[in-house]
């Protein structure tokens, strides 16, 4: 702690101070014609900008410091990975832990009260959504802000359905997912050609189109004022209890979990799932390598939206009430924001990014006022410090029975 | 390696643990236990916060006199923003922690979420603000009750009022698209047109857009005689600012949403004239000024938007749990059906779909910037 | 006809503002290929720094005019040190980061600025005073447009052209053309890359806040949301005019208000916004970097 | 013998500058054929209108493949199509996929000549299995042929320089061309990666029968690999030949030194 560093310290001190002092200070109420002056907040900003200019600074050089220029291949060293990464790539402790992690999952919803297992299904869909935009974002590096309207689709597929038709939940859980799809490739087939941020504000277009119809469109989806009790989903011929219900959507999104686990896990290491990273990766390469990207795109698209479909359906089956207002492009960022934070392109990132988000605001509840505030922070600081997410994607190896010091190249 | 790597499963295990455990076990019952939901975040924060503070001040006040049963009051917040998923969350939660009766939610489509997870666990629920005709008319929701009329007698009083005294002929309605307000203009038109007055317009603008000169033009050449605004007073204000503006003296009536002083405020000398019904004048109930006091005492502000609504209800909540000498769910319903409470607004009974017995709407215009009663 | 000339102005009011929001917006997003979620943040931020300043005079009983100065260059100001301070804490660090990565750390500044009004002050709207009394001149035109419209005219059209002369004739401008084409040259050549960027950042929320005192007393209230819905809306603009580029983003702009301001008039207000967004998705269909962006030959 | 490469009168503008004026160019099964010139004189931009990432504005490209002898039109096919119908191209600033493994990039080489879709691939069905072991199998004894076996599972970014340059041969490769575009394989290599180049080079075209029509500034490794060499400046070309004509050449002196040199 050098003097240096505390008069920098000091210099951001000053600076918040000045930067806060109208908005912190003064409460000007121009409906009541009153000021009030709330010079303690100058203090507050005062220590908070001095202690957090240090911290900035110090683990600012502790991430430059970690982060070596990239190292010479020539010397067979293992890329610099993480310990955490590295643990959970390492068999003898992937196995014990997931075997326990799976005897937690299971016992859950019996050692925690119904509203635990009510936020933890919550995350859960989350967990689905984030897996599947990971497919469009994460994997293919399709920037798509409008994955809400697909988990929208879902919702009101099943909402509707069952609304005029009578249509069961497990009908409409692959009835979701195809109509996903269909908009999908509606979307999809023009808007696919268009570049980063175009198809950006072109999918978040599209996201909030469906969303004001929905609101407008009264005869069809019933408006803002939505859709109320849709039935919970059942089980065979069986009736639960809510508390029983809730329990039972528990082990569906878990099942549900796995399922997209073993898929995505699966497409990953796929002729398709390559294709999808290369899209990322370079797009004129990919292209000039002989993939349709085209194709490509429209497939990634498809697939991501087939969950959104799916888990729409689930969503409104545990609110039991659906309205425009829970597919907001709101929904769309969190579902990003997920994706991201998680580590684009990592499966187990992903589920922690969605694990955090959804579950940090709702534990933050302690802090009411200041949860959203806090979310912000998070976001930036996790963003600065780790901006590949907290887990990066690690590819598959290959092995090949004759060794790798025996290269009979060509030259 | 391996040593370090148990080390940090176990670590991380324990972690998971303690994470999970961190809330939602139960505790003894020795106090009575208020959930107050609803938005105390986002953007519709503000007609959410004033029900905290409502809460706060009636249990404040009962518990400086030693509770009721013998037990003190204990407030339990839950924010929904808004959401019906939130609202379940909420719900679940404040089931999960035991409380015995609910006040809110603020906004229907979380009322209606979030009501049959309070109905399976018998708990009773009353809303300061929730209007929507369904909560309490479909008989789907036994345990809910409101402080607040629904918008169904609100939308008849401005048809009646429109057809009777000012005796227009051609009307526009509009709302936000939001919940509340379409669904409020939505029956205004509806009783219009059984009334026989034209409703040549009928529209939603986009709440929290810039300028609203094109709708307020499209007015203009439909040369109506009465604007019906449904939603919120923020665009309320925007949009008879406009119509005064461009010289346009066409009458504008609103419904509760704009029947608010910040409207007036910040509408400035273009809401002179304006109607709006509203609940009942309470400004002269010796409890409503009693309340509002307390309120500016407390917060050194006026209170916000169904604060004496939400402080009603949670009296009424209250004095239902004494009555009933209990917090069992058929008692404190009982109790809240036959007793009468006298609240800010006014002495309330409720009747068996859950409304309010003993407030009613009144029609009221600004004159020389205050909303004076004229019906 | 005279309907439609009505509608006209609206629209070009609704254009402006859009436009006043879009400006900083395609800026930013010009040197560092950044959607800067928080600009319509810093927006709001100006609209309440002017809000707070004239409250305070006015208590304290300042002379009009006075009010009306200060309010607006402690507002552009202020907007200025938080863009400023904003791309030294949440953007600078992420320079070479991937661009979700800048995007989600956008969010997140975006998030955390809402909040801290919200907390700091209310979640109320607060009635912007109106400052600036009626000009008499435009009595005979208020059934098209009013004082305010006016002002966001004339402001508009002045600080595009403010802008595209900074950008296209001075030395500060060459060196951010030359850091948005390639930021390593640029580097290379001896241009203080950092520097150039900060400055942008300073241009764009000076001008969201110059926006955000006008936008705010054409509107009359203000609340901490307010940026969010036209931060969007500026932002749609932005691209739908090519982003990245000065008159592109007015035009875009422009476009999006007629295009609103017209099918409210003529179809329903109910559909606006699909009508602005289907128009959006048609443009770039056809036209996919907007309509004045390069669609320039790619570099392989 | 037919020429597998037929160009006739290509023309290529960009807004009023024309890159490419009316380029004739011919290569036979089994050619080393160099496209040299100063920079900027439009050599990359034939490789794009060839490979299909430019539209060009006039003239034709026929490919025929030597196994099938069937005549293509290049003009208007995708990339995709291109690399699908035998053409494959390596970058002049290299375009690998960073976060993928060298066995990886190799692997996507392979795509066009697969066809496992998404079912597939979640089923893992016995054909799908099979193909991806097949897609393994030769994309690492490309990778063996190459000389890069070694960094099988190194991500490609972390590749030294000159393996990457191979890499992106290795990958372009993959995709079974009958001819190989290579943009300045050479580009930014020392003498002694350059030497290994120029055998990896001769060795393509004699183990694996594929002609190689390569971009090089690098004059020491173009002469002694080319059987011809093409030379262009201004988009126009100014000269064809074997080796030894092209460096007597005065109009190719002339574009290299600039007039004011006495050639």
């Amino acid at each position: 702690m050098t003097l240096g560093e505390i008069k920098k310290s000091l210099l951001a001190a000053a600076w918040f101070m000045f930067l806060t002092f109208p908005i912190m200070v003064i409460k000007v109420n121009t409906i009541q014609k009153t000021v009030e002056w709330h010079w303690e907040r100058l203090l507050y900003v005062a220590v908070g900008g001095f202690v957090f200019s240090f911290l900035w600074r110090y683990f600012l050089r502790r991430k430059q410091g970690g982060r070596r220029p990239a190292a010479p291949v020539e010397t067979d060293e293992p890329e610099a990975v993480p310990a955490f990464q590295r643990l959970i790539h390492d068999r003898r402790f992937a196995m014990p832990a997931l075997v326990v992690l799976g005897l937690f999952v299971l016992v859950f919803p019996y050692l925690f009260s119904m509203y635990q297992v009510n936020i933890m299904t919550t995350a859960l869909i989350y967990v689905v959504t984030g897996l599947g935009l990971n497919v469009v974002v994460g994997v293919a590096g399709l920037l798509h802000l409008g994955y809400a309207a697909f988990y929208a689709v879902g919702a009101y597929t099943y909402a509707l359905l069952n609304l005029h038709f009578g249509v069961s939940f497990w009908l409409a859980l692959p009835i979701g997912a195809a109509l996903g799809s269909v908009f999908a490739v509606i979307l999809g087939f023009p808007v696919l050609r268009l570049r980063g941020d175009y198809l950006a504000i072109v999918t978040l277009g599209f996201g909030e189109i469906i969303r004001l119809v929905l609101e407008n469109w009264n005869d069809f989806s019933y408006g803002p004022s939505g859709i109320a009790n849709i039935p919970r989903p059942k089980f065979f011929w069986f009736d639960f209890s809510l508390e029983q219900s809730a329990v039972f959507i528990y082990f569906l999104m878990l099942a549900m979990v796995l399922l997209t686990v073993f898929v995505t896990n699966r497409l990953k290491d796929s002729r398709i799932g390559r294709a999808w990273i290369a899209l990322r990766e370079d797009e004129v390469a990919c292209q000039a390598m002989g993939i349709d990207i085209a194709r490509t795109k429209l497939s990634a698209f498809v697939m991501g939206s087939a969950w959104a479909g799916m888990a729409g359906v689930v969503f409104a089956a545990k609110t039991t009430f659906i309205n425009p207002a829970s597919f907001t492009l709101w929904e769309s960022i969190v579902i990003l924001c997920i994706v991201v934070l998680g580590g684009m392109g990592s499966i187990l990132g992903v589920i922690l990014g969605a694990l955090v988000l959804i579950l940090l605001p709702e534990y933050l509840r302690a802090f009411s006022e200041y949860r959203m505030l806090i979310f912000g922070v998070v976001l930036v600081v996790m963003m600065v410090f780790r901006p590949g997410g907290i887990l990066s994607e690690v590819r598959r190896t290959y092995l090949f029975k004759e060794g790798l010091s025996k290269d009979g190249s060509l030259s | 390696m391996k040593r370090y790597a148990s080390k940090r499963c176990l670590a991380a295990i324990l972690v998971c643990v303690a994470v999970f455990a961190f809330s939602g076990v139960g505790l003894a019952q020795d106090t009575i236990k208020l959930g107050v939901a609803g938005a105390h975040s986002g953007d519709l924060a503000s007609y959410g916060i004033p029900s905290i503070r409502a809460a706060e001040l009636v249990t404040k006040d009962i518990n400086a006199k030693g509770g009721i049963l013998g037990k003190k009051i204990e407030l339990l917040l839950g924010d929904d923003a808004c959401k019906p998923e939130l609202a379940t969350n909420v719900a679940t939660k404040l089931v999960s922690d035991g409380v015995n009766v609910v006040l809110g939610h603020i906004c229907s489509g979380a009322t209606k979420a979030a009501l049959n997870i309070y109905a399976s666990a018998s708990i009773p629920v009353m809303s300061p603000s929730a209007t929507n005709t369904e909560l309490t008319l479909s008989g789907d929701y036994p345990n809910f009750f409101r402080t607040i009329a629904y918008d169904d007698l609100q939308a008849r009083l401005q048809v009646s009022f429109a057809r009777d005294v000012l005796k227009v002929k051609r009307v526009a309605c509009l709302h936000d698209k939001g919940d509340y307000g379409k669904g409020q203009s939505t029956l205004a038109k509806q009783f219009f047109e059984e009334a026989g007055i034209e409703v040549v317009l009928f529209e939603g603008v986009t709440p929290g857009a810039v300028d609203y000169s094109a709708i307020v033009q499209k007015i203009k050449r439909e040369n109506v005689d009465l604007v019906v605004w449904g939603a919120y007073h923020p665009e309320a204000s925007k949009i008879v600012t406009l119509m005064r503006k461009k010289k346009m003296d066409t009458p504008f009536m609103g419904a509760d949403g704009i029947k608010d002083e910040t409207f007036i405020k910040v509408a400035g000398e273009f809401a002179e004239g304006v109607f709006a019904t509203g609940p009942r004048d309470n400004t002269k109930n010796p409890l409503f000024i009693a309340a509002k006091k307390a309120h500016q005492d407390a917060f050194g502000e006026d209170p916000g938007v169904f604060f004496p609504e939400a402080y009603s209800a949670t009296l009424a909540l209250l004095n239902a749990i004494e009555k009933a000498g209990s917090t069992d769910f058929d008692a404190v319903t009982k109790a809240l059906r036959s007793e009468y409470v006298d609240t800010p607004v006014g002495s309330i009974s409720f009747d068996q779909n859950g409304d309010a017995i003993g407030i009613g709407f009144s029609v009221y215009q600004v004159k020389n910037g205050v909303f004076t009663t004229i019906q | 006809m005279e309907y439609f000339i009505e509608l006209f102005f609206s629209g070009l009011t609704r254009g402006s503002i859009y436009a006043l929001i879009a400006l900083g917006y395609t800026m930013v997003y010009g040197i560092i290929q950044l959607i800067n979620f928080a600009h319509g943040e810093i927006y709001m931020i100006g609209a309440f720094t002017a809000l707070i300043v004239t409250g305070v005079l006015t208590y304290y009983g300042w002379p009009h005019l006075a009010i009306i100065l200060i309010a607006a260059v402690l507002a552009i100001f202020y907007s200025a040190a938080y863009g400023w301070t904003m791309e030294r804490i949440a953007y600078k660090p992420l320079r070479d980061a991937p661009r979700l990565s800048a995007l989600i750390s956008a969010i997140g500044a975006s998030l955390f600025l809402q909040n801290y009004v919200l907390l700091a002050q209310t979640s109320d709207f607060l009635p912007f005073p109106s400052l600036i009394s009626d000009f008499a001149f435009l009595d005979p035109v208020s059934n098209l447009f009013g004082t305010t419209d006016f002002l966001i005219y004339t402001t508009t059209g002045v600080v595009m052209a403010l802008l595209t002369f900074l950008i296209k004739f001075t030395r500060v401008g060459k060196a951010m053309r030359a850091t948005a084409q390639d930021r390593h040259m640029a580097m290379l050549v001896g241009i203080d890359v950092n520097r150039i960027i900060s400055i942008t950042f300073i241009i764009g929320s000076a001008t969201a806040a110059i926006g955000g005192v006008l936008i705010a007393s054409h509107v009359g209230q203000i609340n901490f949301f307010i940026g969010f819905i036209a931060g969007i809306k500026a932002f749609v603009a932005a691209v739908l005019g090519g982003i990245g580029s000065l008159p592109g983003a007015v035009l875009g702009s422009l476009v999006l208000g007629w295009t609103e301001a017209f099918f409210t008039g003529y179809v329903s207000s109910d559909y606006e916004d699909v009508c602005a967004f289907v128009i959006l998705v048609i443009i770039l269909i056809f036209r996919p970097s907007g309509l004045l962006g390069r669609s320039g030959v790619q570099k392989v | 013998m037919q020429p597998i490469l037929e160009i006739r009168n290509l023309c290529m503008d960009f807004g009023g500058l024309r890159a490419i004026d009316t380029l004739d160019l011919h290569i036979g099964q089994g050619e080393i054929v160099a496209l040299i010139g100063p920079n900027g004189a439009g050599k990359t931009t034939v490789f794009n209108c060839l490979t299909g990432i430019y539209k060009p504005s006039g003239g034709e490209m026929l490919a025929r493949s030597p196994k099938t002898g069937e005549a293509r039109r290049l003009n208007g096919l995708k990339p995709n199509q291109v690399t699908e119908n035998g053409l494959a191209r390596t970058f002049q600033n290299i375009r690998l996929f960073g976060s993928m493994t060298v066995l990886e990039n190799i692997m996507i080489g392979r795509h066009c000549r697969t066809s496992a879709g998404i079912s597939g691939a979640i089923v893992r069905n016995r054909a799908t299995r099979e193909e991806e072991k097949r897609i393994v199998q030769d994309s690492y004894d490309v990778l063996k042929k190459i000389g890069l076996a070694r960094y099988v599972n190194e991500y490609a970014k972390n590749l030294p320089y000159g393996a990457q340059r191979r890499l992106e041969i290795a990958r372009a490769m993959a995709t079974d061309p009958f001819l190989l575009l290579l943009d300045e394989p050479a580009a930014g290599m020392n003498p002694q990666e350059t030497d290994e180049l120029n055998e990896l080079i001769i060795g393509i075209r004699e183990e694996a029968g594929i002609t190689i029509f390569l971009i090089e500034h690098d004059m020491k490794l173009v002469m002694s690999l080319s059987d011809r060499i093409y030379v262009v400046d201004y988009g126009k070309k100014i000269a064809e030949g074997r080796p030894e004509e092209i460096k007597r050449n005065p109009a190719v002196i002339k574009a290299y030194l600039g007039e004011e040199v006495d050639a």
